[in-house]
């Protein structure tokens, strides 16, 4: 079954679209909590039921019981229920270096033209002027040796920058080789950025590129949100919405709660048209 | 002799690296005998917590960590801890608002307002790291080596703040990133069994239990359980934490309340919001006031505030015991 | 930029050091999904043991090692073999008087006039490591990293004799060992438990059999038992080998024979002793014959050389089982 | 009850010399079997009940049930039963790394002035020419790492020699600071040297000194099993014969099939005077 949803929020919108490009033949690390561990969740409960992903406590492939209580996502007996593997950090951080980790799935405060990301402050660094955040946790870890790195972020121009104002996690830096001139393993890096509104991915130039919006918004809107103009794909994709089976998994199993989607704006059918509810 | 280029060094301050130092500490200082280390909490955090410590606590006050133990901490009123705040929501605010530390390696901490004003006032220094990097400086550290290499980090601007080495690999002639070692002055960590000289237990996954246990001068446990040496010599393959890198065991059932200990009890969504709340709001004053001052122990935070309904119903809301036991 | 000098280096070959190539090689080749690998020990080894291939196999001849798989590759002639030669009795020796290495980085092997037959007549090459540097060298591997530094090794005329160097330290400004990483071409481990996937499970001590399957190309498992992926996931801290590291999982009772496998059976003194025997007297030929070439498979052997009543024997004598199951 | 033995052999002697310094307030690492195993055993049996030691599997404070079968003195259950913990081979180096291991206890084939140890080669490394032997194996990182380091060897010219043919673990290396220089943590290296005929120290300068003979051999007679002339202690120390108990332990208990034992001379008290029973 997989009826388009009529009735759907921006984040449910925007999970929706990244757990499906979740698969099971491939292994996954997941920033431990919000979005990212959303996706795996919904992606193995939907398409992908042998999915495995790794989380910063060393957890390798559980068969997590959902719901969670707040903030238990890791280290925790209903996040890691029936594993195949415990570990801790450090082992999470080798299958890592050896290249099993196909895809990492962040999300991000900031983001610039080249996939850099910051999650430590906005604004000056020097001085604390800047508001501070906390800190690049396990996303610097999986930016630099996922073979590729799928960030989730909102639409909106303070978080798309020309540069972010602190690199917490590494991007494609200055662009082209800069990443290899600074230590980290060849062929990795950004390779998608989604948001509510549109999806990006990064030209041969490793800058980013739009190459998909969502229905409910014009591509000026998208632009309009943001403090740089991206690339363009010569065609853009228009993504899908939630599927009716999709939300029933995210709101009855995954985030009962609200914890993670009960915010953003509503989107509707209206006359054959998704557009926000409040428009 | 060739020579190899450091082609990009960190500025900042970074504990000093020393292994023969440590090798030194361990062999003058370290209970190589089996000794009985059973203590209360008071006496483990006056003997072992000094101030002006490097101080690194495992797990965090929401997930099977040393919650009582910083809870202790604080009452002690400790000065101008250096925090290893790896995998962190509240407990380096707790510790700056409280006023003890006034230096993290960061890392993830929960944030809010009062980072910012401690920064800005100077009342808290931050170096730049994240949290595998944290935890592979303390594995170099529990290695008994002065760094360890890595392929990440590189090219941050965290990189630039740290104690962090990008060189030239004699190997393959490529730049990569070296990390200093971390030996810790003091770990508190929580571990679900112990006997009382301390080889201990930890199920399920965890963030560098046995890092910080192997790489710090001083060691306190707190555990939910205390066994026999006998049964730690059923299973040795449990053993995650071996006797002589211990100083202080603690018997401390629901040390990580609010948090959670795996197989043992669920976290207190209430209490983890509560403390969640003072963080957002930037105010702990009632926070620990209610929670660290109003009490002289854990025995009486447990009785006269947490109280014995609330155990109850947390340890029966953790209905997994499977992979939680020897 | 600062420089760090390169003190002293060993002029020995070694494995090429290359952790992006092995980064490559896990992203095209290893079975990243869940894929059953069951197959008998011909299949694996004609698959996954190459002429001129870098082999490691994990314990020893005689203890929890992959005895029945090392009769396999004799069996199946491979030739040019590079063995890894740590905490090693007779495994060296049996492949070199086979004809299958004619390389060998040392460790500890058993000696006896073999080996300065091979050596003076040209037909095996050593390279002088120690155990731990090589357990080391392959921990470097299975971190993805092109070295780690070691503090011992240094001084030794091994170390001249190594691919290892001495560099200064650019955090503390004293020597210390840089050891080269070594990915294996493939590795051949036993283990007491495993799934069809290879998710398998080692009791008791060992010497490096996780290093050996995260550092491996090609990862071939002799196992005990064959259990369900619900009863590795029933204990998950029990999974000392992950399945994507895997690519073959045979199904060999007693495969360690001779061997012990602790808390499984016993080894067979008359069957080590007549093993070190046709070493210390530098002569395989009979034992070769007997052993390996008489028989068709490990299933055959068991059979016709073994027997069921030794079989039997050697279960009944191994009485200990504390600590040995999940 | 400690009374002095009548009729033992060198290797009983020996075992029983070395067992005496063992102490349950100190951690061993031992090589893993024969003598040096043998110490820590016995030691454990007659008076250090509480004794821990590592061996290179990684195994923490065994209560070992002797005896074992033939070479079955590591990942063996009997040898490894009921330890504190259960690890493996790079786990025991990062423990002697970390400075927690107190004494080395080895046995070598050859061992020269400044206490280097070979157990690779006899006579010319190059072209074969030499006699090849199994190599290091574990010794490497005990001699490099314990804070002190217990030699086993008989007392023969071939194994007492001025420079060792190989080193193949590290002794003082070319004396006072070379261990530091090639990389070695301060303040570690030999400290014992014991035969069935001698007990040696060094000296200041890191050379083999003479402090003990056995009651059964002259000084001339120690010298002349000696490629070069040790320094000499001030005074001599006559090594105590094996008591009794010492005895009917290792015999009836961990040695019971002489694998160990069953070689070297022996000794009997004849006069009122210890000697050779072949004298």
């Amino acid at each position: 079954m997989s009826t388009p949803a009529t009735n759907f929020n921006e984040r449910e919108h925007v999970i929706c679209q990244v757990a499906r490009l979740v698969e099971d033949r491939y292994i996954y690390w997941v920033g431990g909590g919000g979005e990212p561990l959303s996706t795996a969740l919904l992606a193995k409960r939907v398409h992908a039921p042998n999915l495995q992903y790794l989380t910063e406590d060393g957890v390798v492939g559980p068969e997590a019981l959902v719901p969670f209580d707040p903030l238990m996502t890791m280290i925790s007996s209903r996040a890691n229920y029936r594993a195949l593997q415990w570990a801790t950090m450090n082992y999470a951080a080798d299958i890592a270096h050896l290249g099993y980790v196909d895809y990492g799935i962040l999300n991000t405060l900031q983001v610039d033209r080249y996939g850099n990301i910051n999650s430590t402050v906005t604004g000056k660094y020097e001085g604390g002027e800047g508001r501070r955040f906390g800190g690049p946790g396990g996303a610097d870890t999986i930016a630099a040796l996922a073979w590729r790195t799928i960030l989730m972020t909102d639409q909106q121009k303070r978080k798309f920058v020309d540069r972010v104002d602190f690199i917490s996690s590494p991007g494609f830096l200055e662009g082209p080789g800069a990443r290899e001139r600074h230590g980290l393993p060849p062929n990795t890096g950004p390779w998608r950025v989604y948001t509510p509104w549109a999806m990006f991915g990064y030209d041969t130039d490793c800058q980013l590129m739009l190459q998909g919006i969502s229905p409910f918004v014009s591509v000026d809107q998208v632009l309009s949100e943001m403090s740089f103009k991206p690339k363009m794909a010569a065609q853009l994709d228009i993504l899908h919405v939630p599927t009716e089976e999709e939300l029933i998994v995210l709101r009855t199993q995954i985030d009962v709660a609200g914890q993670t989607t009960d915010r953003g704006r509503w989107i509707e059918l209206r006359d054959g048209k998704y557009m926000f509810a409040d428009q | 002799m060739a020579e190899m280029r450091i082609l990009e060094a960190g500025n900042a301050d970074y504990l000093k690296v020393d292994p023969d130092g440590y090798r030194a500490w361990v062999r003058e200082h370290k209970p190589h005998q089996m000794v009985s280390k059973l203590m209360n909490e008071h006496e483990a955090v006056e003997k072992f917590v000094h101030d002006g410590d490097y101080l690194a606590y495992d797990c965090n006050y929401f997930q099977r960590g040393p919650s009582s133990l910083i809870r202790e901490i604080i009452r002690q009123r400790r000065r101008r801890l250096w925090i290893c705040g790896k995998f962190t929501y509240v407990a380096c605010a707790l510790l700056v608002e409280a006023g003890c530390a006034d230096r993290i390696d960061i890392g993830f901490i929960g944030f809010g307002p009062w980072i910012s004003r401690a920064v800005r006032e100077g009342k808290c220094k931050i170096y730049e790291y994240s949290n595998a990097i944290m935890t592979l400086r303390l594995k170099a550290g529990a290695m008994g080596l002065p760094f360890l290499p890595v392929r990440s980090f590189g090219g941050t601007d965290g990189f630039a703040r740290s104690g962090c080495k990008l060189i030239e690999d004699p190997y393959t002639g490529q730049p990569i990133i070296l990390v200093p070692a971390i030996n810790p002055d003091v770990a508190v960590i929580h571990v679900h069994q112990a006997d009382e000289f301390g080889n201990a237990r930890v199920f399920g996954t965890g963030i560098a239990h046995q890092e910080c246990a192997l790489a710090s001068k001083r060691v306190i446990l707190s555990t939910e359980e205390i066994v026999s040496t006998d049964e730690i010599r059923r299973d040795p393959s449990r053993t995650s934490i071996p006797h002589f890198t211990v100083d202080a065991v603690v018997h401390a059932p629901f040390g990580a309340y609010p948090g959670i200990v795996q197989g043992y009890y669920a976290s207190d969504p209430a209490g983890v919001i509560e403390a969640m709340g003072a963080m957002f709001r930037g105010d702990f004053r009632e926070y620990l006031n209610k929670h660290v001052h109003s009490v002289a122990s854990h025995e009486d935070y447990l009785d006269k505030v947490v109280g014995a309904k609330k155990l109850a119903e947390i340890r029966s809301r953790e209905t997994i015991r499977e992979g939680y036991s020897a």
